[in-house]
């Protein structure tokens, strides 16, 4: 092999590793929800959005800075957390997961319609000061092509994970945590106000879906079809477990380098555009293997 | 009292068995035949016909497909909307391809194809479960699509992907009017519905639901968990290609595989849940609810006087908070609704 | 009480055998070199403290699980692990320790479902209820209809049988199992957590079963006075292990039995 | 032929109840529905091009309407989605008198009511979207790919890179990439392009982008490598703005990159930020001021009852389409009414022949204030596009300027021979006789 082709592969390595990170950033706030309360949150993508949203629209329109529009769209998702958690979700607690699920999808519609009524339809822009052009030190001495945008926004997800692993682990408030989502019945019990957790929960996962936001908006424009970045979070959920955080961070890290993998050297062959289904098909045959995911806890059923 | 069981006394099994034991459901299933095959065609405008009936009723099909996957045999999927594009597509190909080929051997032929497929991409089912299943479900759906648009021999060669569909002529009849197309369709539905009942009220129904409640249990009684849940993934898929045919040729004309999108698989699943799982009932009441509150609310909101950007985005969120608050009320569907009315008229007027 | 004997009962010949069986769940042994037999229409208990390996046993009979060592001899044929669906093939029906109804069903769905075995007609035959579908249909109904009169079920026939209370369940359960017309079957705790009158009607459909059809019967049972009563040979099981096997009157007496039971208390 | 009667029967049937409620709604009113959407991923473009049509109306309401005739219309919420579409276009056809023409932008609805505009006797127009083939009036009577089609643009596409490498004869051995959206829509412009890659000699490597598109890593990575001379960017929605951001990112030069006019928006360009700069599409109007939306403004937006909420968006892309939208309509309403009758309210099928003998020339546009807005454009039952012209904008950070001063017209003869096979096929499958209709 020689070595230009070497250097090609490992850029598109790089990019695919570095774009998993990104999906991983979305995948993150579902974890969150379904490890402490069991649902399946489609909406994550629709608050990513929205999230992404508010900050741009509240930027633009009242021509205030972004240091004055984030905290403010901090607030926002933390209260929309709370929200969804109390007036939806609350009263469908012991409900059979896929009524969960719906009710999610409903919220989805909902969130939607909200953030366009709100700001409009307009596409805006979100510029967090970061250029996104290729990593020109790395250019110039190896020839890797790495974007400095991906790299920075990797260093965030990786701030963002130790924040939350603080959170969990260091805290009163994520001890509960943790006991909740081992077993709702037992932190019960033992007198932990469960819809409080959950409600901190919601504002944790509309805390990321605002990080998740700000990243792929800059990344991409804020309009409607960030959306859209859940369709990628899914396959990352499916290899990495639907409970576990490093499962997201790595399923994110596999999912990624595999599709931009798959699409280079497999693409032109079939056709291209297999990136859409890849990642669905390779996590569908790693769970055929592991049924429970890379870092799932193994079910064991008795009867 | 109206819906009153005493003195009806069944003396046989024969007619215990029956697939509506009590008259009045009987009646009642009779006249809501005659009022779609007789009544409805003598009214109905033309918009009634093509915007509203026959969607709902093609859409309905589908729900009952995956109810039977879904409510019966307790798998969930997000890839309706792809069986239903590979029983559009197959039965294209077996139309454009075979002359003389005959409509209804073509929509049975096309969904047979969906089954073949559902029985293919339900093969995971015997290892994953739950939200795993239905995430990996994505694969088809994704995979249909693009297999759909890449392989230009599914779509006999169009440059674009796109097909038109034939007229479809059943003994030398035309269905080509909006009235004959919702006659088709409403005759198709009836009978797919009626054998849908009649195998969940057989061993089959009962094999799925056995796994569905408790597959060990059911295991040691002695249904084959494999077989059984590859029957459910291609019945259901069947009923979803059939109905995805339908789409095409009595209802959309020229397609591309995006119609049958991501969206579409999420419509459905929606209707099975609002309708209620696991009932034949329900896949008809979700139907219709989630084909007329958009229709309703887009003319509802029309008479706000509020400028359409508002009006638009109220109805999304309109939409979105009703499935949230009838999943509250009764997270067991309009079906169970309906049970609720039934058991509350058996003993009408009197309280208790 | 002595056991009933009936004009249909006569113990035969060992049917059931298993020999050597150790069953292991990553580093737990469930089962050690368990051995015993089971002869044909005689009813057998299975008895043993909390955790003794009772239930374990059951599964590796009808082929829930698979034991790591040893062999099941049904009927003259050597397996190193039962198949589940031949279990029930060939005549193994059972019921559950904690209930393992369809609970989305029908009391009287449930118990059809015991018939699926003698069902021929195809998945397509049943979608028209035509001819042979409907025919068996009608036919298992009819069955059916004997055992719901046989367990005094029939006010409760068409009740989903997630609102039947707990020893109605229990009962149900036994319906379905009977309904496979089974040559032996296998019952987990058919009397745990019911009172004396639930006791002594199950245990009087225990009874009849064997009597009327002739059914061997393995039951787990933790009530030693109806295990007494109503067996013909108990295996007492400990951590796995065989502590005893006989008549219930050898068992009584067998000091290793008496030690465990003791012990556990 | 029997299949042809039933059809007519049917046809007739419903001309004459048309005709009739027609007659029984004021004589000097016409009707349009406007299937539009404005939520959903597309709503920013809906939002301008909806906005821009009823701008128009609105407009020439207040002047007078068409000699006389009002313009009414009804706006109905398809999300962008297919099954909705049918269901508004069904819903509203027949209200205040019947439609007069329906325009919906979106390629699936126009597939699923392609057929239903026939018997219904309604005129849809398709500006730059949907099938290039319903260019012949023969096979698809009722119609209209108005001003050009993806075929036509395609054609002008390489019309243009060859003048821009310095003539047709130098693409020879020249590389160009078609990256385009995984769909019907992406894949329409094949035909052109492989016969001109073969015909001109150049190399055409076609990727194409997942929907939605919002990530394209991977495909850029793929043209980088490739180190083509040109890249065709045939993208919808989301994916164009990350095409030119993903480009930026692997350093490859906007000003080599051509897009098709759904990718060259402000909303298109604007989330691009500075990576769009230099970046240059098709575009079938001319960016830049007219009289036409000063008039626009005074009176409808001074009245307060302009459709945008954002009055900077008037003359943007979307909203100029809208306004050419309006303007072929009223066209083609007044072309009618000189055979039909002048200040009367036509019907469906009457303004279909307005629309096949539409003529709009410069001189015309002029004197609409509209002057060089659009290609002039000649329609006949032959050739329902009309023209075949498009230009070159390019982004220069802030707005879309025009780069060729001229209409740039590709193979017009080869692209009318591949309409007229294709439609043949077409009405070949769909057993159709081709025939004008009078």
């Amino acid at each position: 092999m020689d070595i230009e082709a070497l250097k090609y592969f490992a850029t598109v390595l790089a990019a695919g590793l570095l774009t998993g990170v990104m999906y991983a950033l979305v995948a993150l706030g579902f974890v969150m929800i379904y490890k402490a309360s069991g649902v399946f949150n489609f909406a994550q993508g629709a608050m990513v959005f929205f999230a992404a949203l508010t900050v741009a629209g509240i930027s633009d329109k009242f021509g205030v800075s972004l240091w004055i529009a984030v905290p403010i769209g901090v607030v926002v998702m933390i209260v929309l957390g709370f929200l969804i958690e109390r007036i939806v979700l609350r009263p469908l607690v012991n409900q059979h997961e896929i009524t969960l699920f719906m009710a999610t999808i409903g919220l989805t519609f909902f969130i939607e319609g909200l953030a366009q009524l709100l700001w409009g339809s307009t596409v805006r822009t979100l510029d967090l000061g970061i250029q996104d052009v290729p990593f020109k030190w790395l250019i110039d001495r190896t020839g890797i092509l790495i974007s400095q945008f991906d790299l920075i926004a990797a260093g965030i997800c990786g701030l963002l994970v130790a924040a939350l692993a603080l959170l969990f682990n260091k805290t009163k408030i994520g001890r509960a945590l943790r006991a909740v989502a081992d077993d709702h019945q037992a932190a019960l019990t033992v007198g932990i106000p469960l819809h409080y957790v959950w409600g901190v929960v919601w504002a944790v996962a509309g805390f990321v879906a605002l990080v998740a936001g700000l990243l792929w908006g800059s990344r991409n424009g804020v309009q409607f079809s960030l959306t859209f970045v859940a369709l990628k979070a899914l396959p990352v959920l499916i290899l990495g477990g639907f409970t576990s955080v490093p499962g997201a961070i790595v399923g994110g890290l596999i999912i990624g380098a595999t599709e931009k993998l798959a699409e280079v050297y497999i693409g032109p062959f079939v056709g291209g555009g297999i990136e859409g289904w890849f990642p669905y098909v390779l996590a569908l045959l790693f769970l055929l293997v592991r049924p429970e995911g890379l870092f799932g806890e193994k079910i064991i059923r008795r009867i | 009292m109206i819906y009153r069981e005493a003195g009806q006394y069944k003396t046989t099994y024969v007619s215990d068995s029956q697939i509506f034991p009590i008259a009045q459901d009987r009646y009642a299933v009779a006249a809501l035949l005659v009022i779609a095959f007789l009544l409805i065609p003598l009214f109905a405008t033309q918009y009634i016909f093509s915007a509203i009936l026959t969607p709902f009723l093609i859409l309905a099909l589908a729900t009952l497909g995956l109810n039977i996957l879904t409510g019966y045999a307790g798998q969930l999927s997000l890839g309706t909307a792809a069986f239903m594009a590979v029983g559009a597509f197959g039965s294209f190909n077996f139309m454009t391809r075979v002359d003389g080929m005959p409509a209804l051997v073509a929509f049975i032929l096309g969904g047979i194809c969906a089954a073949l497929v559902g029985i293919l991409f339900g093969l995971p089912s015997l290892r994953i479960r739950g939200f795993y299943l239905a995430a990996s479900t994505l694969a088809t759906q994704f995979f249909v699509l693009w297999a759909l648009s890449k392989v230009p021999w599914f779509t006999n060669y169009s440059t674009s992907g796109v097909i038109t569909t034939q007229k479809v002529q059943i003994l030398g009849f035309k269905f080509d009017t909006p009235q004959s197309e919702y006659l088709l369709v409403l005759a198709i539905v009836a009978v797919m519905a009626l054998m849908a009942k009649n195998m969940v009220r057989s061993n089959v129904g009962r094999s799925w639901m056995a796994v569905r409640d408790m597959d060990v249990a059911a295991e040691v009684i002695g249904f084959r968990i494999m077989r059984t849940k590859l029957t459910a993934f291609a019945v259901s898929s069947f009923y979803c290609g059939v109905a995805g045919a339908l789409y095409a040729y009595c209802y959309l004309g020229t397609v591309e595989p995006e119609a049958y999108s991501l969206d579409l698989s999420f419509r459905i699943l929606f209707m099975v849940i609002i309708g209620g799982v696991g009932s034949i009932l329900g896949s008809f009441l979700g139907a219709g609810f989630i084909v007329l509150l958009p229709v309703a609310l887009s003319i509802i909101v029309h008479y706000t006087g509020l400028p359409n950007s508002v009006t638009s985005n109220l109805e999304l969120m309109v939409f979105g908070a009703l499935i949230i608050f009838f999943l509250i009320v009764e997270p067991h569907g309009l079906a169970r609704l309906w049970q609720i009315g039934k058991e509350k008229l058996r003993l009408w007027p009197f309280p208790h | 009480m002595t056991v009933a004997q009936g004009a249909g009962r006569q113990i035969g010949d060992v049917i059931l055998k298993v020999d050597n069986i150790s069953l292991r769940f990553g580093g737990v042994k469930a089962l050690t070199d368990i051995s015993f037999d089971v002869r044909e229409h005689e009813i057998r208990a299975i008895i043993g403290p909390n955790g003794a390996g009772k239930s374990s046993m059951l599964n590796v009979i009808n082929g829930v699980y698979t034991p790591q060592e040893g062999t099941i001899t049904f009927h003259g044929e050597v397996r190193k692990d039962m198949d589940t669906h031949q279990a029930a093939e060939n005549g193994i029906a059972r019921t559950f320790q904690n209930i393992a109804l369809f609970t989305g069903m029908t009391v009287l769905d449930n118990i059809m479902t015991g018939r699926n075995l003698k069902i021929k007609s195809t998945f397509i035959e049943q979608a028209f209820w035509f001819g042979r579908a409907r025919r068996e249909e009608i036919e298992n109904r009819k069955k059916v209809e004997e055992i719901i009169d046989f367990l005094q079920l029939q006010s409760v026939r068409k009740t989903p049988v997630s609102r039947l209370p707990y020893g109605i369940k229990k009962r149900v359960e036994l319906a379905r199992a009977l309904a496979a017309e089974p040559t032996m079957l296998l019952l987990d705790e058919p009397m745990a957590g019911m009172n004396v009158e639930e006791k002594q009607d199950m245990c009087r459909f225990v009874l009849d079963t064997n009597d009327q059809f002739g059914t061997t019967i393995v039951l787990i049972e933790h009530d030693m006075g109806v295990v007494m009563d109503i067996s013909d040979r108990v295996v007492v099981l400990d951590y796995g292990k065989k502590i005893g096997d006989g008549t219930p009157d050898e068992v009584r007496s067998n000091p290793d039995v008496i030690k465990a039971y003791l012990g556990a208390h | 032929m029997k299949f042809r009667f039933t059809r007519l029967l049917a046809v007739s049937a419903v001309a004459v109840t048309t005709a009739l409620s027609g007659a029984l709604a004021s004589a000097q009113e016409q009707f349009v529905p406007i299937l539009s959407y404005r939520v959903g991923p597309y709503a920013s473009g809906g939002s301008g091009f909806f906005g821009g049509m009823i701008d128009y109306f609105n407009l020439v309401n207040m002047s007078g309407g068409i000699n006389g005739v009002k313009i009414t219309w009804e706006e109905c919420e398809t999300e962008y989605n297919a099954a909705r579409g049918v269901e508004c276009y069904e819903r509203l056809k027949k209200k205040g008198g019947g439609a007069t023409v329906v325009e919906p932008l979106s390629t699936g609805i126009a597939y699923g009511i392609l057929d239903r505009v026939g018997t219904d006797k309604i005129p849809m127009t398709t500006l730059g979207y949907g099938r290039s083939d319903a260019a012949n009036g023969a096979v698809f009577p009722y119609v209209f790919p108005l001003l050009t089609s993806y075929w036509s643009q395609a054609a002008a596409m390489v019309k243009y890179l060859g003048d821009k490498s310095g003539g047709l004869d130098k693409l020879k051995g020249k590389k160009i990439v078609h990256l385009y959206h995984d769909s019907a829509f992406g894949k329409e412009p094949f035909p052109v392009l492989e016969a001109a890659s073969k015909q001109y000699g150049f190399d055409l490597v076609k990727i194409p982008v997942p929907h939605p598109g919002n990530e394209q890593n991977s495909q850029w990575l793929q043209i980088r490598q490739a180190n083509p001379d040109y890249v065709i960017l045939w993208g919808w929605g989301v994916m164009n703005a990350v095409a030119v951001k993903t480009a930026a990112r692997v350093g490859f030069p906007r000003e080599k990159m051509l897009g098709v006019w759904w990718a060259g928006s402000e909303e298109d360009a604007i989330p691009a930020g500075d990576a769009a700069k230099g970046y240059s599409t098709m575009t079938y109007n001319t960016p830049g001021n007219y009289p036409v939306l000063d008039e626009i403004r005074k009176k409808v937006y001074g009245a307060k009852k302009g459709n945008l909420e954002d009055t900077s968006r008037i003359g943007s892309v979307y909203h100029m389409r809208g306004v050419t939208v309006g303007i072929l309509y009223t066209e083609a309403v007044k072309k009618a009414q000189e055979k039909y009758g002048k200040g009367k309210a036509l019907t469906g099928e009457q303004i279909r022949w307005g629309y096949e003998n539409l003529n709009v020339d410069e001189a015309k546009q002029k004197t609409l204030g509209a002057a060089g807005m659009f290609p002039p454009i000649k329609t006949s039952c032959q050739d329902h596009e009309g023209s075949g012209a498009a230009k070159v904008q390019v982004w220069d950070g802030k707005a879309w300027k025009a780069l060729t001063p001229n209409w740039i017209t590709g193979d017009r003869a080869a692209v009318q021979k591949m309409v007229a096979d294709s439609s043949a096929k077409y009405a070949a499958d769909a057993k159709i006789t081709p025939g004008c209709m009078k």
